[in-house]
């Protein structure tokens, strides 16, 4: 069965951060995308998660890769100075690359 | 009971003592942890209930008595950011950002503090009008959405951008998820009447304090995190954490007072005029306003003003309001 | 009383009005959500707590009136989807196996709506027997085997997996987590009795409506999420998720007076008749039936039939029991 | 009452029966599963209610009477490791480090077998010192520390590493969850004394029994899970968890008659002594000694002394304590 | 230290699919799995976990090269048709192959 | 918008072992890192993670190539004789290399 190369983005972030990723998401024309409560620590200190304030999310989302590439540029442009934020992005492979 | 008395008895109430074992837990880095949904679901519970009595005191009552103070209310909590934004922008030098979201908080209100409140009121048998929940219920929005317009207005430059972002601000000052529970439950309370609260009463009401206690537990460890940040926001954030409380509650009884309130309700408005959102304003503002530096509005409503109104805050505007009406 | 006075009383009562805020917070879009681990929570208390009141409602009754009834109630468990699965897949031209998976659910029963229907009848001070929870405990599963079976039947084609995903339906309509809690509890009730009942009490009975209450909120949200598939769905399983349970209610009410039962507890029969669930039959229909539909039997059940029984439907089956029993 | 009826008497307790429900879910393999955050939130409630409750009695009793028994419990939670160690080590043939994370695990205290111990008391009316939760307070710190002590000192060979976990080792028992919790609320109600009390009763203490029941349910299913590791633990460890709680019962009640306790507090103190944590003592061993083998130390505390203690134990332990005060 | 190269399986679903695809794991042999309760949004609407018709799972699983390529194979034959789901590849390394 | 290599080391782990990865964490000279609630599978058992004893975590962080080695190495000496634990490494892309 033949797989496809995709890129995974992934970001960590304040929870209160999670409006401006997903309308993100939306304008470089993601298709969908997959939420993580998570715990963390940082250089804007220890976010155990217990608390709005101190809630953390991870958000992975699949696109092709110039949608990848767009996307990191607008993160690191927009949301990185406005938020507790780290983005990164890898190499996958998957089935339906249509879908993505 | 003297002021010194009553602040006693307040101290030593379940509430405050768990709220300070939760300050403990934090600063001796106890591991204890209460998980989000835990804290979701008392904060669930606490403004369902609230809002429900307070719907309930409202049929009651009838709406003839309550829509002049509720008007008042909602007033006040659009003209506290407007007086102190000023404050803050020229007395404390503060970014006109930080300062249109400090200023918001001013204005809004935290139910914690308003149920806590009560709760001394009701131990030291001081009657109060059980309907001032509705006043609860509408001056946070009306603070929100001042704060926020001043913010933008301060730092128009994007131009597009902005409406949206109004717009999300809106949504969240009436929609958002405290705000809608109180809102909603004093509407189903209102409906239901007594024969609603016979019902659901051995869950709503009974109960009721010791779960606050159990919540403020929580607070303490959330407000004990936030301590070694009393350093980074400087004097006047500090004095103005408790001194412009001390303006506004006095503000808000003596509105009370000519709103026809009693002195119990009286010195709930100004419980609330005095109190400083650290939940729904902070999601709203981090949302609308994400340039506002976080550090300065959380610490001066959740770590200055919140265990201020709640250990001597409220004995104090109890105070006020008896020689107001003496 | 009028069957008029008797659904306005329902539908002012704070279980139902927390519905309707429920709807619309999912509406309005507001961003109010219960955690998944709070719903869990109280799913399992109202299960424990129903189970637990049933059982020892048993105890004091004693089984030899209970077990008549119950075998009825089984029976008419298997019987409602061999009914209703050739109107579903000829009447509605629906597949064999979206007509299966719906049948499954018009045969499966809802604790909430049970739940809902003993809260009314205790409003309007109609006596009921308290251990037709029994019944609740034993209908659910031959429905969901029938539907399942009928499923496996109309697609067989595969051989030997259909063994496996039989087996894994019967695993999940006997020990799935809803039917093993309540169940269980009902045995645990049964055999402590009342002295037992006297040291849980004030956790199980007690507050036991203002948790539904609060439950009803979220089922409200959970529901108007669904709202918007009442489009896809086509109006023959509209016109089917509310006349289906009217018959089948009236043939519960019908079989509780043939079985020997009260006004009060021939009512609660037809309600569990009449109603559909969407927690149960859902989880095993997904995993045995995957091919099904889930907008088809979803949208019927908690979108259509579920808000329907809470605030007409369980009012018109008493009416269709008074009028058999006058 | 004759022992066999006082057993019987405990084991058709909602408490037990719901323990029993949990295993038969875990031996079935049912898809239930409590949250991880109802599992926290049920805990912290238990320990919040008992604590509090312990310090109400102690302010209600007076200082005087409680230290001296305080002390015996606080040298017994000391004393047991060190007879336990030898027997396990030279008497069971087990390595130096699992020697002592079974002893430390004995000398340790469990918070749910003590509040089923008050409970069963209640049920029975034997009168018996509320204060005796203090007992509870102490007992846990001194075990789990001695217990790393002697583990340490059989493998110092890595020097420096060995105090840092040490002092790991000490945060965990002094400030680790379960034991910050119940201290911390102990010390609240102390201050808070009779009229706290009457403010959170209806939270902390009306519905306490039967959230007990709905813990024992998940607990049940957590031993249900540990049933089959019996086989791998070895006889010798089988005879441990059963006749090892029972001399130190008897020690304990012993001890309470020694300080001056009543027959109901004596019998408490027996519980004490014999009930093993399953909690607080596994995080912390694994914390400072991860080279002990979890399966031991768990199995002996989770599926055979805490299940052995609230069925036959507890009834046992009142004997105990009646044949020594008849 | 020498690292090994394994090949990691991400499989994003609907949580009824659960069972269905811890058994095709078993069959394929893997010798464990990792299971991350998310939110999600794709296709099939949004899933935002507060209920268990909108639950929503993730499983990770390490295997060798042969296994990834005949779980990704089954995956698209038999349970893409059949659940809201999401798979996709990528190159990890290990320091015990012989575990996975 | 130029991307530069890391390496992000995941290891998942018995909540129990929290303490002591976040310790080796800080002495690798991590900046941050990421903790997933997690339930889960392998040789030492099922971990539904309702329990403290069953709980089960994943923990992410993102470090420079040498770093990762280093902490690979201490992982698979110091901690997985002693926890349940599993751990691979894999390459990312990040846009503020200082960061890490
Ligand atoms: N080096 C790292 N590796 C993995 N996650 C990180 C790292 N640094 C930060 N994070 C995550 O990103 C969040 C925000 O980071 P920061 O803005 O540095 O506070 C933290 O709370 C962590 O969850
Ligand atoms: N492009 C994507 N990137 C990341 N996760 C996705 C993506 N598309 C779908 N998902 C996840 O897979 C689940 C099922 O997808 P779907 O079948 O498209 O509804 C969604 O709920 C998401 O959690
Ligand atoms: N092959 C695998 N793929 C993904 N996660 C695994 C694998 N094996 C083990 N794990 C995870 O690592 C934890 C500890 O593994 P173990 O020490 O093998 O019991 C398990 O509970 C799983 O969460
Ligand atoms: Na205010
Ligand atoms: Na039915
Ligand atoms: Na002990």
């Amino acid at each position: 069965m033949t797989t496809h190369p995709m890129k995974l983005v992934t970001v960590v972030c304040e929870a209160y951060a999670k409006e401006a990723v997903t309308k993100l998401l939306r304008e470089v024309g993601a298709h969908g995308y997959t939420l993580f409560p998570v715990e963390g620590d940082g250089s804007r200190g220890k976010r155990p998660a217990d608390f709005p304030e101190f809630a953390n999310i991870q958000i992975e989302v699949i696109v092709p890769p110039a949608v990848a590439e767009q996307l990191m540029e607008k993160l690191g442009r927009d949301l990185f100075p406005r938020y507790a934020m780290v983005a990164f992005e890898s190499e996958v492979r998957v089935l339906r690359p249509q879908k993505f | 009971m003297s002021v010194f008395e009553a602040i006693q008895a307040n101290l030593l109430s379940p509430a405050v003592l768990f709220f300070a074992l939760g300050l403990i837990a934090a600063l001796t880095k106890s591991d204890l942890k209460f998980p989000e949904s835990l804290y979701v679901g008392l904060t669930i519970y606490l403004l369902v209930a609230i809002g429900f009595k307070g719907g309930v005191a409202i049929a009651e009552a009838g709406i003839a008595k309550v829509w002049l103070p509720a008007l008042a209310a909602m007033a006040l909590g659009a003209l506290i950011p407007l007086w102190t934004y000023p404050l803050l922008r020229f007395g404390g030098k503060l970014s006109a950002v930080d300062a249109a979201a400090i200023a918001a908080h001013s204005g809004s209100v935290i139910a914690v503090t308003f149920i806590a409140a009560t709760n001394y009121l009701k131990a030291i048998h001081q009657p109060f009008e059980s309907y001032a929940t509705a006043f609860l219920a509408v001056m946070e929005s009306p603070a929100i959405l001042i704060g926020v317009v001043l913010g933008k207005l301060a730092t128009r430059t994007r131009g597009g951008a902005d409406m949206t972002s109004l717009k999300a601000a809106a949504h969240e000052a009436l929609l958002g998820r405290s705000i809608f529970l109180l809102v909603g439950s004093l509407l189903v309370g209102w409906l239901c009447g007594k024969p609603g609260m016979a019902k659901v009463e051995a869950f709503f009401v009974t109960p009721f304090q010791g779960v606050l206690a159990l919540f403020l537990l929580e607070m303490g460890m959330v407000a004990g995190r936030r301590l070694e940040d009393l350093k980074k926001v400087g004097p006047f954030l500090l004095g103005f954490g408790i001194v412009v409380p001390l303006v506004n509650g006095a503000l808000g009884v003596w509105l009370g007072k000519l709103t026809g309130l009693e002195l119990g309700g009286a010195t709930l408005l100004g419980v609330l005029s005095a109190s400083a959102s650290y939940i729904a304003a902070p999601a709203a503002i981090r949302m609308s306003l994400p340039d506002a530096n976080p550090t300065l509005y959380l610490t001066s409503s959740l770590a200055i003003t919140f265990p201020f109104n709640i250990t001597l805050g409220i004995p104090i505007y109890l105070e006020i309001a008896r020689t107001l009406y003496s």
